[in-house]
């Protein structure tokens, strides 16, 4: 597939479904919109280089409690994560794609998620897994950090307690379709730079 | 957030007067090292600082309670049959003993009679949960040393487990189980099958475990002699459960203590000698083999009748349908929602032989409907202490084995 | 001999005299009422003369409602293997500074558990080797676990008191989050 | 260019392109990157606390001889590649030629075994 490289428009373009071929459950990975010609195939930067983000997203597993557990038995073999090109979890935040946080954030844990996300290298997205890390959960008392979007801007959040590993998977599948429609331009955006500063994140 | 020193630079002062002394010969100084809260050996969150003389640990610090939620204060706001999902968070690698043992302690509190049937029950739930646990700490175990398959494979059987706990409560991880004198209804054959089909092929899947670990020369390498503790020094710090069976004591609570009617059952106790790391290995390998050994035998003597809950309509909710066509049964629902039921005043300590060692519910009542204070005896808390002593003078590789060999569950230590 | 609540009573008393009180509350196993002076000795004595090689557990209880020099109470739960006997020792503390020595010197399991004490309820352990708080934050000022502590979070916003049926009160509790 | 050059065209092509993909692929990668730095960020990662100290201290020697004789007995290994491949052609007198060559490094191993360089205590 020669990708003939147009500059790429700062609209967001949205991905149609995949056309269903054939009605077999497996379901081909449709190919970003773009012109078919004899022998070539021409389509946006942004629609290339999103499809393939959202098929490598390495997780950074900051697994503290019982959904810490529900992640293993979402990397075990029955729920196999690695499906979704998240075969290599990267406990260090430089090789890591999505912040999966799992778990309940302690006050005292604030600081370390806080300089553990901010020390990820961009792109970066957070998954938070579990009505913990969504918002303090059954845990409403003087030592829980209530939810954290208080600290980090979140992306993604798969309710539950701990939720079932089809759950984890479709919040991983919900981040894979925002990565694959998420424009180039998104993190120069002062829009993107306001929701740093909002957390008190200084970007230069 | 208030900001605080970083931990490193308090170890550093109080060790600044050992480093400056220790000049060692080849010209290398003593090194901080900090193994953090995010960590990936260190399945779970807690912070060890280690002084390291190059790659041998002089001394550790850990620093804990970076999940502390504060069990012990909702409890003290919660009517009884609400802490059921705070114990099951606790331990969450075997919830259902944790559940368990709070509906022990809260019939022991209350005076409850068990039927046998219930008991029986009871003990199966638990010693499955017990597998589970066993299965999840030495598969992590293997993977820590490199062996990742045998975590693969023998991972399907916990998934088995949980199909079974769903049947009988519908969690998996976290189940809530059980009601104060039985369980919330009886088990469907669905249950009964997959229990049944469990206990087929899991031995044979748990040998080949076995197979894969146990005589693996590089594993064994690793393990022998890493992390030994003697059997004193193991008291002195607390151990209880597999840890200090590995040590040489066959304390164990379902034979010192017999509850739920574990008297009923012929099962051996495995003990080990020298307290190390493949000690505790194969002492839990040994202990899944005594579980699948009880299990055998609750089903085969499981007595037929009994029902699968006590007869206290006090504090067992009535079925619904009762509750719609007769008074009393109307009263005892709405007594027991409302959480007035008849709880006398006075302190009650039970304990329960969970996945990690002697889980304790100390309970003081004062015939509220809320426990005046309940504290938690969380074994992982307790044994934790004796890490620095079991790692000083071991190689960093080797302090993370004998970590993940302790089981450390920081949902149990920062309760 | 295997030990029975008796024999055990009738030691203690005739060791410890008046400063020991059997405490009606326990349901289950003997249970001792100690001035607080006297917990250090009593558990030595247990632990050298009667047998008692485990120490299973300490913790810390507050009643707010006693009266002045009874409103803490630190709990020890002891256990003799071989004779298969629990024993539950209480001793209640001043409310004001409550203090009492520490058992770390004779089981080094205490070490943790009363740093635990100390960091829920404040009760200070003379002589333990590194007395801080170990489960909170170390900047946090007030000791949670007392009654008078509330349970919620002092500085959530989004939670409104009104929907939940408490009126907002302005707590004079200091901001520790 | 005679006939024996003429056939590694085709190598130099292949290294070419190999070389070619590595560099498109930096190249790539560090033009559609956003790049963002800031001073939490540039500090080096200890495990989320705030690091402290400077990683720069001395450690002992052992570990710097144990590298070295690692890369020295590695080299060792890339010399018998070639003398591997034609083998057969260089007959009895290669082969002699080679234990002399392991000859002379075996005496250097046993001089290190001797001189203790690689016992870790």
């Amino acid at each position: 597939m020669g990708a003939a490289f147009r500059s790429s428009t700062y609209q967001k373009n949205i991905m149609k479904e995949g056309i269903d071929t054939n009605n077999s459950d497996v379901k081909m990975v449709a190919a970003p919109p773009g012109i078919e010609g004899e022998g070539f195939f021409a389509t946006s930067l942004d629609a290339v280089i999103g499809l393939a983000r959202s098929k490598s997203l390495w997780p950074l597993p900051f697994a503290t409690s019982c959904c810490g557990i529900e992640f293993m038995a979402t990397m075990a073999s029955t729920y196999d994560i690695a499906r979704f090109g998240s075969e290599r979890p990267s406990f260090s935040p430089r090789q890591a794609d999505m912040l999966m946080v799992m778990g309940t954030i302690s006050k005292k844990l604030g600081p370390v998620l806080r300089q553990v996300y901010e020390q990820m290298a961009e792109p970066r997205w957070v998954i938070s897994v579990g009505a913990c890390a969504c918002s303090g959960g059954v845990f409403d008392t003087y030592s829980v950090l209530q939810g954290i979007d208080k600290i980090i801007p979140v992306d993604v959040y798969v309710p539950g307690c701990p939720p079932r590993p089809e759950q984890i998977i479709d919040g991983v599948m919900k981040l894979q379709e925002l990565v694959k429609n998420e424009p180039l331009r998104r993190r120069n955006t002062p829009e993107y730079k306001a929701l740093l500063a909002s957390y008190g994140i200084t970007v230069n | 957030m208030s900001q605080y020193t970083p931990l490193t630079k308090k170890i550093e002062d109080r060790y600044n007067e050992e480093i400056r002394l220790r000049e060692n010969e080849d010209g290398s100084e003593l090194s901080i090292l900090n193994l953090g809260p995010s960590h990936p050996a260190t399945h779970g969150i807690f912070q060890n600082v280690l002084l390291m003389d190059g790659e041998r640990i002089v001394d550790a610090e850990q620093t804990l309670g970076y999940i502390h939620r504060a069990f012990e204060k909702i409890a003290e706001n919660r009517p009884f049959y609400q802490i059921t999902p705070l114990t099951d968070r606790m331990n969450y690698c075997s919830s259902p003993i944790n559940n368990m043992g709070w509906w022990l302690t809260v019939e022991k509190l209350l005076g409850i009679e068990i039927p046998k049937r219930v008991q029986y029950m009871r003990v199966i739930v638990m010693e499955l949960s017990r597998i589970a646990d066993h299965i999840i700490c030495n598969s992590i175990l293997g993977v820590d040393s490199g062996a990742f398959t045998g975590f693969l494979h023998i991972f399907q059987y916990r998934e088995k487990i949980y199909e079974i706990f769903e049947e009988i409560c519908g969690a998996r991880l976290t189940t809530n189980m059980g009601r104060m004198g039985g369980f919330e209804r009886d088990w469907s054959d669905a249950a009964w099958a997959k229990l049944d089909k469990f206990m087929v092929d899991f031995p044979l899947a748990w040998e080949e475990f076995d197979r894969l670990l146990t005589r693996n020369r590089i594993f064994m390498d690793r393990c022998i002699g890493t992390g030994a503790i003697s059997a004193n020094r193991a008291i002195e710090y607390g151990f209880t459960g597999p840890n200090l069976r590995a040590a040489g004591v066959d304390y164990d609570l379902r034979v010192a203590e017999p509850y739920s009617s574990y008297e009923d059952f012929e099962f051996d106790i495995p003990v080990g000698t020298a307290g190390d790391t493949y000690d505790r290995y194969m002492v839990r390998q040994q202990e899944v083999r005594e579980s699948l050994k009880i299990i055998r035998q609750a089903l085969d003597k499981m007595p037929k009748e009994g029902g699968y809950h006590a007869d206290v309509p006090d504090y067992y909710l009535p079925p619904k349908q009762d509750v719609y066509n007769n008074m009393e049964a109307l009263i005892y629902h709405f007594k027991i929602v409302m959480g007035e039921i008849p709880v006398p005043k006075g302190e009650v300590y039970s304990a329960v032989e969970g996945g990690n060692g002697e889980l304790g519910f100390y309970l003081i009542s004062d015939g509220s409907r809320v426990p005046f204070r309940l504290h938690f005896r969380r074994p992982c808390f307790i044994y934790y202490q004796g890490f620095t002593e079991m790692i000083k003078g071991q190689y960093l590789s080797d302090a993370i084995l004998i970590m993940s060999s302790m089981n450390v569950i920081a949902g149990e230590l920062d309760a | 001999m295997s030990l029975t609540k008796e024999i055990i009573l009738e030691k203690i008393t005739a060791k410890f005299g008046e400063a020991v009180k059997v405490d009606a509350e326990s349901l289950d196993y003997t249970a001792v009422v100690i001035d607080a002076a006297k917990a250090h000795d009593l558990v030595k004595y247990l632990r050298d003369e009667e047998g008692f090689n485990f120490l299973t557990d300490v913790c810390g209880a507050h009643f707010p409602e006693n009266d002045k020099n009874a409103q803490f109470a630190v709990i020890y739960h002891m256990h003799n293997w071989v004779d298969r006997f629990r024993i539950r020792i209480k001793s209640f503390l001043n409310g004001e500074n409550p203090v009492i020595n520490t058992v770390t010197d004779l089981y080094l399991s205490a070490n943790w558990q009363e740093r635990e004490t100390y960091d829920f309820y404040g009760i200070e352990f003379k002589n333990h080797p590194d007395l801080r708080r170990i489960l909170n934050m170390d900047e946090m000022e007030s000791f949670p676990l007392r009654k008078e502590f509330p349970l919620e979070d002092q500085g959530r916003t989004d939670k409104d008191d009104r929907y939940f049926g408490r009126l907002p009160q302005t707590n004079n509790l200091p901001n520790n989050n | 260019m005679d006939a024996s050059q003429v056939n590694y065209i085709p190598v130099i092509i292949q290294s070419v392109f190999a070389a070619g993909f590595v560099a498109l692929m930096l190249f790539l990668s560090h033009i559609v990157g956003p790049r963002r730095s800031s001073k939490i960020k540039d500090d080096s990662f200890e495990c989320g606390i705030k690091s402290y100290g400077n990683a720069r201290i001395p450690f002992s020697v052992k570990y710097f001889i144990v590298a070295i004789l690692f890369v020295l007995f590695d080299v060792e290994v890339i010399f018998l590649y070639p003398w591997a491949v034609n083998f057969r052609t260089l007959g009895f007198v290669g082969l002699y030629k080679m234990f002399l060559f392991m000859g002379m490094l075996l005496i250097g191993f046993f001089y290190i075994l001797k001189k203790g360089a690689l016992d870790w205590e």
